[in-house]
């Protein structure tokens, strides 16, 4: 390493990255742009590769041809798009509201934990269609049914997450602010809590995808709207094009909603720098 | 000897067994397809949207599907054509609970109906409305998914659902021991094509002699299992692991056999082009399609040995 | 002696005992029937070996970890929680990594559910006293060691609590610090007459500061020696440093260590 | 506490639990047979309520039904679980050996991270079923759909929590072995992968769930064999009870992949004790 | 001085400077244009008051952090990541919670893939030389402070290093053990003659242990004094603590110090 000037090696190295032992980036402007550079690659191997593969558009339309349609049907996708996004935000919103407090109990008292992890498993893994019969009996054909098995799939993961979380957590900070006469719910809320953040978001990172398709398989069973029933329309009236047009438009939803966790955790969780 | 110069047939359900394909097994069982110098792959199937799929991709020859969901999806440009129809109207009923029983198109008014998205059976119930002078705006229709339908109306929560009078119906009545009031949509007019085989455009130009010996020994197993359905109930229970009892199984092929018909002096599986234009039109009524494809694009009869 | 409000705690140990369960099953038995008062006010620090049991006797007081057999009352109440009175300073800092200094040391105002905006300034003293005026806003990975351990300390005044609890709080800290530290913790405890259990592994720090010294044996942890350190107060560094009796406590103190053989002759 | 020999009420502790402020639990016997008790209860509340809802048993049957007809229906559920079985297993194996390795490219490179979050997102809420004409027709109606299906939808939780593990490390455990002179290599086997493996196998947990979901919905799709294509078999002979014999297995599937993953975890990871 | 191998290393420090980035982007000098050459199998010992940088030297001197300007050679070599012949014990003990005591001490061996069953009785060995024989198979968490910090030191130690960077290795451990430690790390050194860079809060400690001291000033890190330790070895405890020149020793630096304005008069 030259001897340089100090302000200007030290700004020489923010621009780097931040250690040493990372591997030196390519500059912000590919990490910036990173996202948007593969999508377009994809795409465009895509456009060129589905007409070259002989696939028939009934088969798999070109992506012009699905964002043609997207432009062209925003209203359309709009309207359901709410519908599906509205049962998605309320599934993942139970989801949380129940997965935290059971994962609290679960890691509280190992009795719970041994008695309602198979039950959990289990409900996890039911075929989801196999209820559909039920919950469209006893939550009918509104928001209900979409919303219990947005719901459902997806609080699994949050009520991992946070038992990990929870366990992971150093015994002594506990100790801690216990010796400050902490109640239980101080120490959860002053410690455990903000610990165990970087895990739960973990967790709700999963959930809310799945939650999307919780919602996606409650309009295939019960609905009149929203992006799961416009694909089913679509399928039953071989409109492959309008299929994957909202076939995108769901994807689109899950990463958007994605995103905006990613970017709530950024603001409220304190990440340390792990050493890479 | 045949085998030596036979071509591989691959065919494609649209859905998983069932008493409709029992003479397909009966015809294997019996050696007509070897004997038409085919070797037969049957597959079962997730729908005929995935079936279709494959079958322009050139991994199936023939599919056997709702031929309704054929002329819709020629009408939307997909090469492919109906090469038998079996069913030149789908089996269909719409059944009811003894309490509210539903026996005429006047007693749907003021009942509620299961409907899924893209089911043969209440699809065109508007048609079928017109056709019969009711008001279908006196009808809910409560959409589920098809899966739920049965178990709905079973449950009552609606009134009325429809069903396959060669598959769902004798199942049914078994299960239930109850006779179901039934309202047989055909006889009242509604003409939805039901089983029919389809080829692509390019199989057809590529294995036209294939398919003709296929749907030549298709006509053979058909009535042979008109002839003894016992033994086309017992070459199908023999790959169906999981089916119903042999009394039922009987049942839904005695039926199926008896939904077959062609116009007289005609081969088995002719396609009747008025039954397409009829069909384009009950299609129309539901959705926008624009101009009826030339018929020619539909179907053709020239696989179909006199 | 000044006149302030009596505040200090008093303590109440008697035939204390801790095992401690180990995943093989040879459990470690490290404190032994311990018995012991403190005078509500008075400062008693403990010295011995490492692993003797300082640690342990110290969770035991304040509540985190069960006694084996035995009891432990602060001001008459048996302890099976926190004590409300305790305040303490862990061996390692445990400093929360996601809140600031300032926030750290704010915390068991938080938890007591005090007004935190009354007590900023507090805090801001506490940290320019122990030399970290301005670092209110950083985050403890930007801090050195012993810059840590003395916001752990801030952290543990804050509240003047009546039992103040120290495990080796000058252990990171260079000569010259830590002689600040232990002169400013003179005078706090002057002010504040509260009651002092002082861990160290300083004879000559216990033994300036305390008015009686507590000399632990090796595992199993016992009371070998109960010390009381007459020494004037306030103390000075130099002065009390030349006193011949702080001398001749200091001998006595290693006197013992060195008869129990934890000392090797060079 | 009553002051008495030290050995006797050591003893007493060990059987108490862990630490004192711990909730006292009611014996280990409850803890031991918990799932036992509530899952009795449940079916138990189910076998009374059923009759009693009016429900009919095509809606859905009781668990006496349900139970006596998996007895009869061995051979035909196990056939079929085998199959699903396979799938399940070989799904979520190649969850693991793929996202691992992506989750340590996402860790170590920002620029990779940006650019392949949002495609993993979009990959784990597109509808399934609408992938499925596509699986088909590349993979065929043999493993390879099911399989993939498994994978596909399984993959993410493994990755998003084994990046959650690898960040949530202390970056003096890294400098610490690699002042040992640790390749990067070393510093993940020794130091990374233990301190993440709590996180990694939430995530398995998660992951093995989903891969059964994903396996059933394949052989919705295309199958011929498999709980999935028996269920739907069953359900389009409206044999309520065999559906739900299957779903039951399915699920009895889910639990035991949960417990076999929990077992090994036990095994190879060190659980600091949380304290409660 | 004995006569094996000459395997200590040669350490050539120039013009080093370090800033710290932070959230604030107050950004931190913490060294600043530090030059320093190092003989090889010399003990330098580095002493300062806390958060002058002591643990940021050893850091880069590590290669765990870049430095932002100036250059380290070890041996000729520009130090851009951790030099082989390094062993480091840090100023928190870091012990790995989820392998024993002895797998600990074995991980250095591991990673440089040498056989780790040949190293499994040295390991022993070292672990009884510090008094923790038989704690080979507890975990970390079943230790007492001083305890792990003793782990940590035979883990720096197992592997012999021809540069040992200590950080404050006997900030947690009684006045007694500190003492068996000091000897012990004496005679490790007499027979090794390898480089030690020796960081600690004990002036006397530092005086007593090096062939050199490097006083650092407060914050921005630089050497204030640089001083040669003239006293014979090996040097005894009571024998060099008696000597006067020793005592000349410790008063110069804590002569810097106070002139340095870090101690308040008492
Ligand atoms: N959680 C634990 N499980 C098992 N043994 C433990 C545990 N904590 C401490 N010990 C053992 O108890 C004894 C006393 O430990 P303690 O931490 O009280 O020592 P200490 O006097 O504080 O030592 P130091 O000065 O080194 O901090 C030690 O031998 C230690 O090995
Ligand atoms: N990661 C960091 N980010 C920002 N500032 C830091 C960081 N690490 C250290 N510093 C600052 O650099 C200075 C030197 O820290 P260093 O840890 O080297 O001190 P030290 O001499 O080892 O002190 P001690 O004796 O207390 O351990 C301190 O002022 C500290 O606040
Ligand atoms: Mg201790
Ligand atoms: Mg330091």
């Amino acid at each position: 390493m030259a001897s340089t000037d100090v302000i200007g090696a030290a700004q020489a190295q923010k621009k780097q990255g931040k250690g040493m032992s990372r591997k030196k980036s390519r500059g912000p402007w590919l990490e910036r742009y990173s996202a948007l550079i593969l999508a377009v690659v994809l795409l465009g191997a895509w456009q060129v590769l589905v007409p070259l593969s002989g696939l028939s558009e009934f088969v798999l339309p070109t992506p012009l041809a699905i964002a043609t349609r997207i432009v062209n049907e925003i209203p359309l996708l709009a309207t359901h798009a709410y519908v599906t996004l509205f049962e998605v935000v309320a599934g993942f919103a139970m989801g949380v509201m129940i997965g935290i407090p059971l994962a609290l109990a679960i890691f509280y008292s190992r009795a719970f934990e041994r008695a309602i992890y198979p039950i959990l498993v289990a409900l996890q893994t039911v075929p989801k269609v196999a209820l559909a019969p039920l919950l469209v009996l006893y939550l009918g054909y509104g928001w209900a049914p979409k919303i219990t098995l947005a719901f459902l799939i997806s609080f699994f993961p949050i009520v991992i997450s946070t038992v990990v979380g929870l366990q992971s957590l150093d015994k002594n900070l506990v100790n801690l602010v216990r010796s400050m006469g902490a109640s239980e719910w101080q120490t959860f809320f002053k410690v455990r809590l903000p610990a165990a953040l970087p895990n739960i978001f973990g967790g709700f990172k999963v959930a809310v995808s799945l939650a999307v398709i919780g919602a996606v398989i409650g309009e295939y069973v019960a609905a009149e709207r929203g992006l799961g029933y416009l694909q089913l329309q679509a399928n039953s009236l071989f409109d492959t094009t309008l299929n994957f047009a909202t076939v995108v438009t769901i994807s689109g939803l899950g990463v958007m909603l994605y995103f905006i966790i990613d970017t709530i955790e950024a603001r409220v969780t304190y990440k340390r720098d792990a050493a890479k | 000897s045949h085998s030596a110069m036979a071509e591989d047939v691959n065919v494609r359900f649209s859905w998983k067994l069932k008493g409709e394909y029992g003479f397909f097994y009966l015809g294997e069982q019996k050696g007509l397809y070897k004997d038409a110098g085919v070797t037969l792959k049957l597959g079962e199937g997730a729908g005929s949207q995935a079936a279709l799929g494959s079958l322009i991709q050139g991994q199936e020859d023939a599919v056997i599907l709702p031929g309704i969901f054929a002329i819709s999806a020629i009408q939307k440009g997909m090469p492919v054509k109906i090469i038998a129809l079996y069913q030149p109207e789908s089996p269909i009923a719409l059944i009811s609970h003894p309490d509210k029983a539903v026996t005429t198109p006047k007693d749907l008014e003021g009942k509620t109906i299961a409907h899924a998205v893209g089911e043969t059976g209440t699809s065109y119930l508007g048609a079928f409305c017109e056709i019969n002078k009711i008001d279908c705006s006196k009808v809910s229709k409560v959409q589920m998914d098809s899966q739920s339908r049965v178990p709905q109306f079973l449950q009552k929560q609606v009134d009325v659902v429809s069903v396959y009078k060669t598959n769902d119906l004798p199942v049914l009545e078994d299960k239930t021991g109850t006779k179901f009031p039934t309202l047989d949509l055909t006889e009242f007019g509604l003409a939805v094509p039901g089983m029919a085989v389809v080829a692509s455009d390019d199989g057809i130009a590529k294995k036209g002699p294939a398919l003709r010996s296929f749907l030549a020994a298709n006509a053979k197993a058909i009535e042979m299992t008109k002839a003894d359905p016992a033994a086309a109930t017992a070459a199908l229970k023999a790959v169906w692991q999981a089916g119903p009892s042999d009394k039922v199984v009987q049942q839904q092929i005695e039926a199926t056999a008896a939904s077959i018909h062609s116009p007289a002096g005609t081969p088995i599986g002719h396609i009747d082009e008025k039954a397409i234009a009829d069909a384009i039109k009950l299609i129309g009524s539901v959705e926008e399609i624009g101009d009826a494809k030339p018929m020619s694009s539909f179907y053709t009869n020239e696989l179909l040995t006199q | 002696m000044s006149a302030t409000t009596q505040m200090g705690a008093a303590v109440d140990i008697s035939r204390l005992s801790k095992i401690y369960k180990t995943r093989e099953d040879d459990d470690v038995l490290a404190l032994d029937k311990i018995d012991l008062k403190i005078e509500p006010g008075s400062f008693v620090a403990v010295v011995g070996p490492s692993g003797c049991g300082k640690s342990t006797l110290l969770s035991l007081l304040a509540g985190l970890t069960p006694a084996s057999t035995g009891s432990i009352a602060i001001d008459g109440d048996g302890v099976s929680r926190p004590h409300p009175k305790t305040g303490v300073v862990f061996q390692s800092d445990l400093l929360l990594y996601w809140r600031t200094v300032l926030d750290n040391i704010l915390l068991p105002i938080e938890i007591k559910k005090l007004d935190v905006a009354k007590y900023r300034a507090r805090a801001e003293e506490l940290l320019a006293q122990v030399g970290l005026a301005g670092f209110g806003n950083k985050y403890p990975s930007e801090l050195s060691g012993g810059m840590r351990q003395r916001v752990a300390i801030c952290r543990a005044l804050i509240q003047e609590p009546g039992l103040l609890l120290m495990d080796e709080p000058f252990g990171a800290l260079d000569a010259l610090t830590r002689e600040q530290m232990i002169m400013d913790l003179q005078s706090m405890w002057l002010r504040l007459r509260n009651t002092v259990l002082f861990i160290t592994h300083g004879i000559d720090e216990a033994v300036f500061l305390a008015d009686r010294v507590l000399v632990m044996s090796p595992r199993p942890g016992r009371v070998d020696l109960d010390l009381k350190i007459d020494l004037p107060r306030p103390r000075q560094w130099s002065k009390t440093h030349e006193d011949k009796d702080y001398h001749a406590y200091v001998r006595q103190i290693r006197a013992i260590f060195e008869a129990k053989g934890i000392l090797v002759a060079h």
